[in-house]
Protein backbone atom coordinates (compact mmCIF):
# COMPACT_ATOMS: atom_id res chain seq x y z
CA UNK A 1 0.00 0.00 0.00
CA UNK A 2 2.83 2.40 0.74
CA UNK A 3 4.14 2.40 -3.04
CA UNK A 4 7.24 -0.13 -2.26
CA UNK A 5 8.74 2.47 0.57
CA UNK A 6 8.59 5.18 -2.39
CA UNK A 7 8.05 8.62 -0.76
CA UNK A 8 6.88 11.38 -3.35
CA UNK A 9 5.87 14.85 -2.30
CA UNK A 10 2.38 14.83 -3.15
CA UNK A 11 0.58 19.06 -3.06
CA UNK A 12 -3.37 19.43 -3.31
CA UNK A 13 -3.81 22.74 -4.20
CA UNK A 14 -7.12 24.30 -3.02
CA UNK A 15 -8.43 27.36 -4.98
CA UNK A 16 -12.03 27.56 -4.84
CA UNK A 17 -14.70 28.63 -2.12
CA UNK A 18 -16.42 26.25 -0.28
CA UNK A 19 -20.18 25.56 -0.26
CA UNK A 20 -20.72 26.75 -4.13
CA UNK A 21 -19.15 23.54 -5.60
CA UNK A 22 -17.96 20.15 -3.92
CA UNK A 23 -14.58 20.11 -4.85
CA UNK A 24 -13.27 21.82 -1.42
CA UNK A 25 -14.84 19.03 0.80
CA UNK A 26 -14.06 16.40 -1.97
CA UNK A 27 -10.55 17.63 -2.08
CA UNK A 28 -10.32 17.19 1.80
CA UNK A 29 -11.37 13.69 1.67
CA UNK A 30 -8.38 12.53 -1.02
CA UNK A 31 -6.09 14.33 1.61
CA UNK A 32 -7.15 12.21 4.57
CA UNK A 33 -6.47 9.09 2.58
CA UNK A 34 -3.07 10.06 1.72
CA UNK A 35 -2.27 9.97 4.67
CA UNK A 36 -2.34 6.54 4.94
CA UNK A 37 0.76 6.12 2.51
CA UNK A 38 3.43 7.76 4.16
CA UNK A 39 4.33 10.67 2.04
CA UNK A 40 5.14 14.20 1.71
CA UNK A 41 2.00 15.53 1.85
CA UNK A 42 1.35 19.52 1.73
CA UNK A 43 -1.45 21.59 1.18
CA UNK A 44 -1.71 25.10 -1.08
CA UNK A 45 -4.62 27.27 -0.27
CA UNK A 46 -4.37 29.96 -3.36
CA UNK A 47 -6.67 32.52 -5.08
CA UNK A 48 -10.31 31.63 -3.46
CA UNK A 49 -8.71 29.08 -1.52
CA UNK A 50 -7.70 30.69 1.25
CA UNK A 51 -11.53 30.70 2.47
CA UNK A 52 -11.77 27.27 2.62
CA UNK A 53 -10.03 28.01 6.02
CA UNK A 54 -11.66 30.83 7.06
CA UNK A 55 -12.68 30.66 10.93
CA UNK A 56 -16.72 30.82 12.11
CA UNK A 57 -18.26 29.21 8.78
CA UNK A 58 -21.09 28.37 10.01
CA UNK A 59 -23.69 26.31 7.45
CA UNK A 60 -27.10 26.10 9.59
CA UNK A 61 -28.88 27.77 7.08
CA UNK A 62 -27.97 26.10 4.23
CA UNK A 63 -28.24 22.58 5.15
CA UNK A 64 -24.72 21.34 4.07
CA UNK A 65 -22.35 19.65 6.38
CA UNK A 66 -19.92 22.02 7.86
CA UNK A 67 -16.73 20.41 7.29
CA UNK A 68 -13.97 23.20 8.13
CA UNK A 69 -13.11 21.68 11.35
CA UNK A 70 -12.18 18.48 10.00
CA UNK A 71 -9.52 20.64 8.76
CA UNK A 72 -8.33 21.06 12.17
CA UNK A 73 -7.76 17.14 12.37
CA UNK A 74 -5.16 17.12 10.08
CA UNK A 75 -2.66 17.65 12.42
CA UNK A 76 -3.42 14.26 14.12
CA UNK A 77 -2.72 12.50 10.03
CA UNK A 78 0.40 14.20 10.26
CA UNK A 79 -0.76 16.86 7.41
CA UNK A 80 1.39 19.66 8.58
CA UNK A 81 2.30 21.68 5.84
CA UNK A 82 -0.34 24.14 4.94
CA UNK A 83 0.91 26.95 2.41
CA UNK A 84 -1.50 29.84 2.71
CA UNK A 85 -0.91 32.63 -0.08
CA UNK A 86 -0.29 35.51 1.02
CA UNK A 87 -1.70 37.73 -2.25
CA UNK A 88 -5.03 36.10 -1.97
CA UNK A 89 -5.70 36.61 1.52
CA UNK A 90 -4.93 40.55 1.23
CA UNK A 91 -6.60 40.50 -2.35
CA UNK A 92 -9.86 39.15 -0.26
CA UNK A 93 -9.13 41.80 2.63
CA UNK A 94 -8.03 38.94 4.91
CA UNK A 95 -5.21 38.56 7.36
CA UNK A 96 -4.08 35.09 9.02
CA UNK A 97 -6.46 36.24 12.07
CA UNK A 98 -9.51 35.51 10.09
CA UNK A 99 -8.69 31.98 9.67
CA UNK A 100 -9.11 28.62 12.07
CA UNK A 101 -6.27 27.71 14.51
CA UNK A 102 -4.56 24.57 13.05
CA UNK A 103 -2.19 23.21 14.66
CA UNK A 104 -0.06 20.02 14.80
CA UNK A 105 2.02 18.68 18.16
CA UNK A 106 5.84 17.99 16.86
CA UNK A 107 7.04 14.39 17.57
CA UNK A 108 10.45 15.66 17.44
CA UNK A 109 10.15 18.54 19.95
CA UNK A 110 8.59 17.33 22.77
CA UNK A 111 5.12 17.37 21.18
CA UNK A 112 5.09 20.77 21.55
CA UNK A 113 2.13 22.46 19.47
CA UNK A 114 2.64 24.19 16.48
CA UNK A 115 1.03 26.12 13.77
CA UNK A 116 0.36 24.18 10.62
CA UNK A 117 -0.14 27.19 8.50
CA UNK A 118 2.78 28.95 6.30
CA UNK A 119 2.53 31.81 5.09
CA UNK A 120 3.83 32.57 1.63
CA UNK A 121 4.28 34.98 -1.44
CA UNK A 122 3.33 33.83 -4.84
CA UNK A 123 6.88 34.04 -5.78
CA UNK A 124 7.97 31.36 -2.89
CA UNK A 125 4.54 29.20 -3.32
CA UNK A 126 5.65 28.63 -7.31
CA UNK A 127 8.84 27.50 -5.94
CA UNK A 128 7.53 25.05 -3.40
CA UNK A 129 4.80 24.31 -6.27
CA UNK A 130 7.69 23.34 -8.57
CA UNK A 131 9.54 21.01 -6.03
CA UNK A 132 6.54 18.98 -5.84
CA UNK A 133 6.42 15.57 -7.85
CA UNK A 134 2.44 15.03 -7.44
CA UNK A 135 0.34 18.20 -8.11
CA UNK A 136 -3.53 17.60 -7.81
CA UNK A 137 -5.90 20.50 -8.07
CA UNK A 138 -9.25 20.55 -7.53
CA UNK B 1 6.55 6.94 -19.43
CA UNK B 2 3.67 5.96 -16.98
CA UNK B 3 0.80 8.07 -16.80
CA UNK B 4 -1.65 8.44 -14.33
CA UNK B 5 -5.50 10.18 -15.18
CA UNK B 6 -7.28 11.90 -12.58
CA UNK B 7 -10.89 13.17 -14.14
CA UNK B 8 -13.02 15.49 -12.11
CA UNK B 9 -15.86 15.93 -14.04
CA UNK B 10 -18.85 14.36 -15.54
CA UNK B 11 -19.19 13.48 -19.12
CA UNK B 12 -21.11 16.06 -22.12
CA UNK B 13 -21.70 18.85 -18.90
CA UNK B 14 -17.36 19.90 -19.17
CA UNK B 15 -15.27 18.99 -21.69
CA UNK B 16 -12.76 17.89 -19.41
CA UNK B 17 -13.84 14.07 -19.66
CA UNK B 18 -13.27 13.97 -23.43
CA UNK B 19 -9.75 15.95 -23.51
CA UNK B 20 -8.69 12.93 -21.44
CA UNK B 21 -10.25 10.83 -23.27
CA UNK B 22 -7.97 11.97 -26.23
CA UNK B 23 -5.58 12.02 -24.46
CA UNK B 24 -5.45 8.73 -22.88
CA UNK B 25 -5.99 7.56 -26.50
CA UNK B 26 -2.69 9.67 -27.87
CA UNK B 27 -0.64 8.86 -25.13
CA UNK B 28 -1.10 4.85 -25.57
CA UNK B 29 -0.47 5.49 -29.47
CA UNK B 30 2.76 7.35 -28.61
CA UNK B 31 3.73 3.97 -26.69
CA UNK B 32 3.42 5.61 -23.26
CA UNK B 33 1.64 3.48 -20.38
CA UNK B 34 -1.66 4.03 -18.71
CA UNK B 35 -1.12 3.02 -15.25
CA UNK B 36 -4.77 4.02 -13.93
CA UNK B 37 -7.58 6.02 -14.67
CA UNK B 38 -9.26 7.51 -11.54
CA UNK B 39 -12.49 8.94 -11.65
CA UNK B 40 -13.82 11.69 -9.43
CA UNK B 41 -15.97 14.11 -8.10
CA UNK B 42 -19.22 14.06 -10.72
CA UNK B 43 -16.59 12.35 -13.01
CA UNK B 44 -18.08 9.18 -11.43
CA UNK B 45 -20.97 9.27 -14.22
CA UNK B 46 -18.44 9.03 -16.85
CA UNK B 47 -18.98 5.14 -15.89
CA UNK B 48 -22.82 5.15 -15.92
CA UNK B 49 -24.19 2.12 -18.49
CA UNK B 50 -27.16 3.40 -18.96
CA UNK B 51 -26.80 7.05 -21.01
CA UNK B 52 -27.97 6.74 -23.97
CA UNK B 53 -26.43 10.00 -26.10
CA UNK B 54 -27.87 10.45 -29.72
CA UNK B 55 -26.63 8.48 -32.37
CA UNK B 56 -24.60 11.37 -34.40
CA UNK B 57 -22.52 12.17 -31.56
CA UNK B 58 -19.68 10.10 -29.06
CA UNK B 59 -20.70 7.93 -26.07
CA UNK B 60 -18.28 8.53 -23.52
CA UNK B 61 -18.98 5.57 -21.24
CA UNK B 62 -18.50 3.47 -24.49
CA UNK B 63 -15.76 5.11 -25.58
CA UNK B 64 -13.75 4.68 -22.44
CA UNK B 65 -14.85 0.99 -22.08
CA UNK B 66 -13.64 0.21 -25.87
CA UNK B 67 -10.45 2.23 -25.27
CA UNK B 68 -9.77 -0.26 -21.88
CA UNK B 69 -10.34 -3.32 -23.86
CA UNK B 70 -8.32 -2.30 -26.17
CA UNK B 71 -5.46 -1.78 -23.86
CA UNK B 72 -6.21 -3.91 -20.87
CA UNK B 73 -6.89 0.03 -19.07
CA UNK B 74 -7.01 0.18 -15.38
CA UNK B 75 -10.34 2.56 -14.96
CA UNK B 76 -11.10 3.42 -11.32
CA UNK B 77 -14.41 5.15 -9.70
CA UNK B 78 -13.88 6.42 -6.69
CA UNK B 79 -16.24 4.55 -4.12
CA UNK B 80 -17.21 7.84 -1.99
CA UNK B 81 -17.70 9.77 -4.69
CA UNK B 82 -19.87 7.32 -6.48
CA UNK B 83 -22.08 6.17 -3.78
CA UNK B 84 -23.23 10.50 -2.75
CA UNK B 85 -23.86 10.06 -6.76
CA UNK B 86 -25.92 7.16 -6.80
CA UNK B 87 -23.45 5.13 -8.93
CA UNK B 88 -23.13 1.59 -7.58
CA UNK B 89 -22.18 -1.80 -9.12
CA UNK B 90 -23.71 -5.07 -8.50
CA UNK B 91 -21.23 -5.86 -5.14
CA UNK B 92 -22.67 -2.16 -4.15
CA UNK B 93 -25.96 -2.91 -4.96
CA UNK B 94 -26.20 -5.79 -2.86
CA UNK B 95 -23.90 -4.76 -0.07
CA UNK B 96 -26.32 -1.24 0.32
CA UNK B 97 -29.42 -3.15 -0.15
CA UNK B 98 -30.63 -0.52 -3.13
CA UNK B 99 -32.62 -1.94 -6.58
CA UNK B 100 -30.25 -1.09 -9.21
CA UNK B 101 -26.89 -0.75 -10.37
CA UNK B 102 -25.66 1.48 -13.34
CA UNK B 103 -21.64 0.90 -13.72
CA UNK B 104 -20.31 -0.10 -16.68
CA UNK B 105 -18.25 -3.39 -16.21
CA UNK B 106 -15.44 -1.91 -18.04
CA UNK B 107 -15.10 0.11 -14.92
CA UNK B 108 -14.40 -0.72 -11.28
CA UNK B 109 -15.50 0.94 -8.01
CA UNK B 110 -12.71 1.11 -5.18
CA UNK B 111 -11.29 4.23 -2.96
CA UNK B 112 -9.24 7.46 -3.06
CA UNK B 113 -6.33 5.29 -2.31
CA UNK B 114 -6.09 4.10 -5.50
CA UNK B 115 -5.38 7.53 -6.44
CA UNK B 116 -3.25 8.01 -4.34
CA UNK B 117 -1.09 4.87 -5.06
CA UNK B 118 -1.72 5.89 -8.95
CA UNK B 119 -0.04 9.29 -8.01
CA UNK B 120 3.14 7.02 -6.55
CA UNK B 121 3.48 4.56 -9.09
CA UNK B 122 3.14 6.85 -11.89
CA UNK B 123 6.09 9.15 -13.63
CA UNK B 124 3.43 11.93 -14.18
CA UNK B 125 -0.59 12.46 -12.97
CA UNK B 126 -2.15 14.52 -14.73
CA UNK B 127 -5.22 15.93 -13.91
CA UNK B 128 -8.54 17.14 -16.39
CA UNK B 129 -11.14 19.02 -14.91
CA UNK B 130 -13.43 22.26 -14.10
CA UNK C 1 -36.01 -0.69 6.10
CA UNK C 2 -34.47 -2.68 8.86
CA UNK C 3 -35.04 -1.38 12.44
CA UNK C 4 -33.71 -2.10 16.31
CA UNK C 5 -35.72 -1.84 19.22
CA UNK C 6 -34.09 0.88 21.54
CA UNK C 7 -36.42 1.91 24.50
CA UNK C 8 -39.62 0.91 23.01
CA UNK C 9 -38.76 2.83 20.06
CA UNK C 10 -38.17 1.48 16.36
CA UNK C 11 -35.20 3.27 15.30
CA UNK C 12 -34.15 2.55 11.61
CA UNK C 13 -30.92 0.70 10.51
CA UNK C 14 -29.10 0.33 7.04
CA UNK C 15 -28.17 -3.30 5.58
CA UNK C 16 -25.11 -3.09 7.58
CA UNK C 17 -26.96 -2.03 10.54
CA UNK C 18 -25.67 1.33 11.25
CA UNK C 19 -28.28 4.27 11.92
CA UNK C 20 -29.67 5.85 9.12
CA UNK C 21 -29.80 9.30 10.86
CA UNK C 22 -27.28 9.98 13.41
CA UNK C 23 -29.32 11.87 15.94
CA UNK C 24 -31.16 9.07 17.04
CA UNK C 25 -28.37 8.38 18.67
CA UNK C 26 -28.37 7.50 22.44
CA UNK C 27 -26.43 5.03 24.96
CA UNK C 28 -28.86 2.57 24.74
CA UNK C 29 -28.25 2.54 20.80
CA UNK C 30 -25.13 1.29 21.39
CA UNK C 31 -26.00 -1.56 23.82
CA UNK C 32 -28.86 -2.55 21.31
CA UNK C 33 -26.00 -3.05 18.99
CA UNK C 34 -23.42 -4.63 20.89
CA UNK C 35 -26.16 -7.26 21.76
CA UNK C 36 -26.58 -7.58 18.16
CA UNK C 37 -23.23 -8.40 17.52
CA UNK C 38 -22.94 -10.25 21.04
CA UNK C 39 -20.57 -8.25 22.20
CA UNK C 40 -20.72 -7.16 26.57
CA UNK C 41 -19.93 -3.58 26.58
CA UNK C 42 -17.86 -3.21 29.44
CA UNK C 43 -16.53 0.60 30.69
CA UNK C 44 -13.42 0.40 28.47
CA UNK C 45 -15.71 -0.11 25.30
CA UNK C 46 -17.13 2.86 26.36
CA UNK C 47 -13.90 4.89 27.18
CA UNK C 48 -13.12 4.53 23.54
CA UNK C 49 -17.02 4.96 22.44
CA UNK C 50 -17.15 8.14 23.86
CA UNK C 51 -13.90 9.25 22.36
CA UNK C 52 -14.87 8.68 19.22
CA UNK C 53 -18.05 10.43 20.00
CA UNK C 54 -16.03 13.38 21.18
CA UNK C 55 -13.32 12.95 17.84
CA UNK C 56 -16.68 13.66 15.44
CA UNK C 57 -18.25 16.28 17.41
CA UNK C 58 -15.14 18.04 17.62
CA UNK C 59 -13.79 17.26 13.63
CA UNK C 60 -16.56 16.41 11.85
CA UNK C 61 -15.00 12.62 11.12
CA UNK C 62 -14.29 9.60 11.93
CA UNK C 63 -10.22 9.06 13.18
CA UNK C 64 -8.51 6.68 10.90
CA UNK C 65 -7.26 3.72 12.72
CA UNK C 66 -3.97 5.00 13.28
CA UNK C 67 -4.88 8.25 14.46
CA UNK C 68 -7.45 6.20 16.80
CA UNK C 69 -5.04 4.76 18.43
CA UNK C 70 -2.39 7.14 18.43
CA UNK C 71 -4.97 9.19 20.12
CA UNK C 72 -5.89 6.97 22.42
CA UNK C 73 -2.78 6.10 23.52
CA UNK C 74 -1.91 9.68 24.75
CA UNK C 75 -5.59 9.80 26.62
CA UNK C 76 -5.77 6.37 27.91
CA UNK C 77 -2.48 5.16 27.94
CA UNK C 78 -0.05 3.03 25.80
CA UNK C 79 -1.33 -0.63 26.42
CA UNK C 80 -4.38 0.62 25.39
CA UNK C 81 -3.33 2.87 22.43
CA UNK C 82 -2.90 -0.19 19.73
CA UNK C 83 -4.87 -1.89 17.59
CA UNK C 84 -4.24 -5.35 19.27
CA UNK C 85 -6.35 -3.98 22.09
CA UNK C 86 -9.10 -2.31 20.03
CA UNK C 87 -9.75 -5.13 18.33
CA UNK C 88 -9.96 -7.52 21.61
CA UNK C 89 -13.01 -4.76 22.44
CA UNK C 90 -13.91 -4.53 18.71
CA UNK C 91 -13.37 -7.69 16.91
CA UNK C 92 -14.60 -6.39 13.54
CA UNK C 93 -12.11 -3.47 14.02
CA UNK C 94 -12.83 0.20 16.02
CA UNK C 95 -13.24 1.78 11.93
CA UNK C 96 -16.12 -0.41 11.60
CA UNK C 97 -18.15 -1.59 14.66
CA UNK C 98 -16.95 1.17 16.85
CA UNK C 99 -18.00 4.04 14.80
CA UNK C 100 -21.42 1.96 14.60
CA UNK C 101 -22.07 1.63 17.81
CA UNK C 102 -21.02 4.94 18.06
CA UNK C 103 -23.42 6.14 16.03
CA UNK C 104 -21.15 7.86 13.77
CA UNK C 105 -21.46 7.69 9.59
CA UNK C 106 -21.01 4.40 8.05
CA UNK C 107 -17.09 4.51 6.82
CA UNK C 108 -17.44 4.62 2.61
CA UNK C 109 -13.94 1.72 2.35
CA UNK C 110 -11.75 4.02 0.87
CA UNK C 111 -8.27 2.92 0.80
CA UNK D 1 13.12 19.68 -16.86
CA UNK D 2 10.90 22.62 -15.57
CA UNK D 3 7.27 22.76 -14.71
CA UNK D 4 4.48 22.21 -17.03
CA UNK D 5 1.29 24.50 -16.36
CA UNK D 6 -2.29 23.37 -18.14
CA UNK D 7 -5.08 26.36 -18.34
CA UNK D 8 -8.22 25.54 -19.40
CA UNK D 9 -10.28 28.74 -18.95
CA UNK D 10 -11.40 31.63 -21.08
CA UNK D 11 -9.21 34.14 -19.91
CA UNK D 12 -12.31 36.69 -20.62
CA UNK D 13 -14.37 34.57 -17.98
CA UNK D 14 -12.02 33.38 -15.08
CA UNK D 15 -8.93 34.66 -13.30
CA UNK D 16 -7.09 31.21 -13.82
CA UNK D 17 -4.64 32.80 -16.26
CA UNK D 18 -3.40 35.29 -14.28
CA UNK D 19 -2.86 32.90 -11.38
CA UNK D 20 -0.50 30.75 -13.17
CA UNK D 21 1.54 33.40 -14.81
CA UNK D 22 2.53 34.61 -11.42
CA UNK D 23 2.54 31.32 -9.93
CA UNK D 24 4.80 29.97 -12.88
CA UNK D 25 8.48 30.13 -12.63
CA UNK D 26 10.33 31.42 -15.16
CA UNK D 27 11.40 28.86 -18.01
CA UNK D 28 8.01 26.84 -17.43
CA UNK D 29 5.53 26.08 -19.81
CA UNK D 30 1.99 26.96 -20.38
CA UNK D 31 -0.56 25.08 -22.41
CA UNK D 32 -3.85 26.09 -23.27
CA UNK D 33 -6.85 23.81 -23.37
CA UNK D 34 -10.42 23.72 -23.78
CA UNK D 35 -11.83 26.97 -23.75
CA UNK D 36 -8.47 28.78 -22.53
CA UNK D 37 -7.36 28.70 -25.86
CA UNK D 38 -9.05 31.97 -26.43
CA UNK D 39 -6.41 33.12 -24.40
CA UNK D 40 -3.61 32.50 -27.21
CA UNK D 41 -5.52 34.47 -30.17
CA UNK D 42 -3.54 37.61 -31.16
CA UNK D 43 -5.37 40.92 -31.09
CA UNK D 44 -7.70 40.60 -27.95
CA UNK D 45 -7.54 43.04 -25.03
CA UNK D 46 -5.23 40.59 -23.13
CA UNK D 47 -2.83 39.65 -25.92
CA UNK D 48 -0.15 42.37 -24.44
CA UNK D 49 0.17 40.63 -20.91
CA UNK D 50 1.04 37.16 -22.55
CA UNK D 51 3.10 38.92 -24.93
CA UNK D 52 5.04 40.24 -22.29
CA UNK D 53 5.53 36.79 -20.51
CA UNK D 54 6.94 35.33 -23.83
CA UNK D 55 10.04 35.79 -23.34
CA UNK D 56 10.51 33.90 -20.03
CA UNK D 57 7.98 30.84 -20.71
CA UNK D 58 6.89 28.28 -22.80
CA UNK D 59 3.23 28.65 -24.66
CA UNK D 60 1.46 26.30 -26.16
CA UNK D 61 -2.42 25.45 -27.42
CA UNK D 62 -4.01 22.89 -28.00
CA UNK D 63 -4.85 22.98 -32.08
CA UNK D 64 -7.59 20.57 -31.90
CA UNK D 65 -9.07 23.14 -29.12
CA UNK D 66 -8.31 26.02 -31.14
CA UNK D 67 -10.17 24.86 -34.15
CA UNK D 68 -13.09 23.95 -32.35
CA UNK D 69 -13.62 27.14 -31.53
CA UNK D 70 -12.98 28.56 -35.27
CA UNK D 71 -9.84 29.70 -34.95
CA UNK D 72 -6.44 28.69 -36.60
CA UNK D 73 -2.32 28.74 -35.74
CA UNK D 74 -2.55 31.90 -38.28
CA UNK D 75 -5.13 33.52 -35.34
CA UNK D 76 -2.30 33.36 -32.68
CA UNK D 77 -0.01 35.64 -31.13
CA UNK D 78 3.06 34.89 -32.81
CA UNK D 79 5.32 32.83 -31.11
CA UNK D 80 2.57 30.76 -29.00
CA UNK D 81 2.93 27.05 -30.58
CA UNK D 82 0.24 25.03 -31.76
CA UNK D 83 0.22 21.21 -30.46
CA UNK D 84 -1.74 18.31 -31.09
CA UNK D 85 -3.19 15.59 -28.86
CA UNK D 86 0.78 13.90 -29.42
CA UNK D 87 2.60 16.79 -28.51
CA UNK D 88 0.40 17.26 -25.24
CA UNK D 89 1.72 13.93 -24.19
CA UNK D 90 5.01 15.15 -25.27
CA UNK D 91 4.74 18.32 -23.42
CA UNK D 92 3.36 16.40 -19.91
CA UNK D 93 6.48 13.68 -20.56
CA UNK D 94 9.32 16.36 -20.96
CA UNK D 95 8.57 18.63 -18.30
CA UNK D 96 8.97 17.03 -14.62
CA UNK D 97 5.75 18.04 -13.22
CA UNK D 98 2.25 19.17 -14.35
CA UNK D 99 -0.34 21.28 -13.08
CA UNK D 100 -3.88 21.82 -14.11
CA UNK D 101 -5.30 25.34 -12.91
CA UNK D 102 -8.75 24.59 -12.92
Amino acid sequence: MDGEGQTKKFMFVNRKVPYGTVYALESLEVVLISAAFDQDVSLAFVDDGVYQLKNGQSTDGIGMKNFSPTYKALGDYDINKLYVEKESLEERGLSLDDLMELTYEDEDDDWAEKTSIILVSREELAEVMDQQDVLISS
Amino acid sequence: MKFTILINEGPYQHQAADSAYQFAKAALEKGHEIFRVFFYNDAVNNATRLAIPPQDDRNITVQWAELAEQNNLDMVVCIAAAQRRGMLDDDERDRQGKDASNIHPAFRISGLGQLVEGGIQSDRLITFGD
Amino acid sequence: MATISVEGKDIEVDEEGYLVTLADWVPEVAKVMSEIDEIELTDEHWDILNFLREYYEEYQIAPAVRVLTKAVAKKLGKDKGNSKYLYQLFPYGPGKQACKFAGLPKPTGCV
Amino acid sequence: MAMLHIVNKSVFERGTLDSCLKSSLSGSSILFIEDAVVSAVNNTAVSDKIKAELSSKNFYVLTPDLNARGFTDADLIEGIKGVDYAGFVDLVADNSNVQSWL
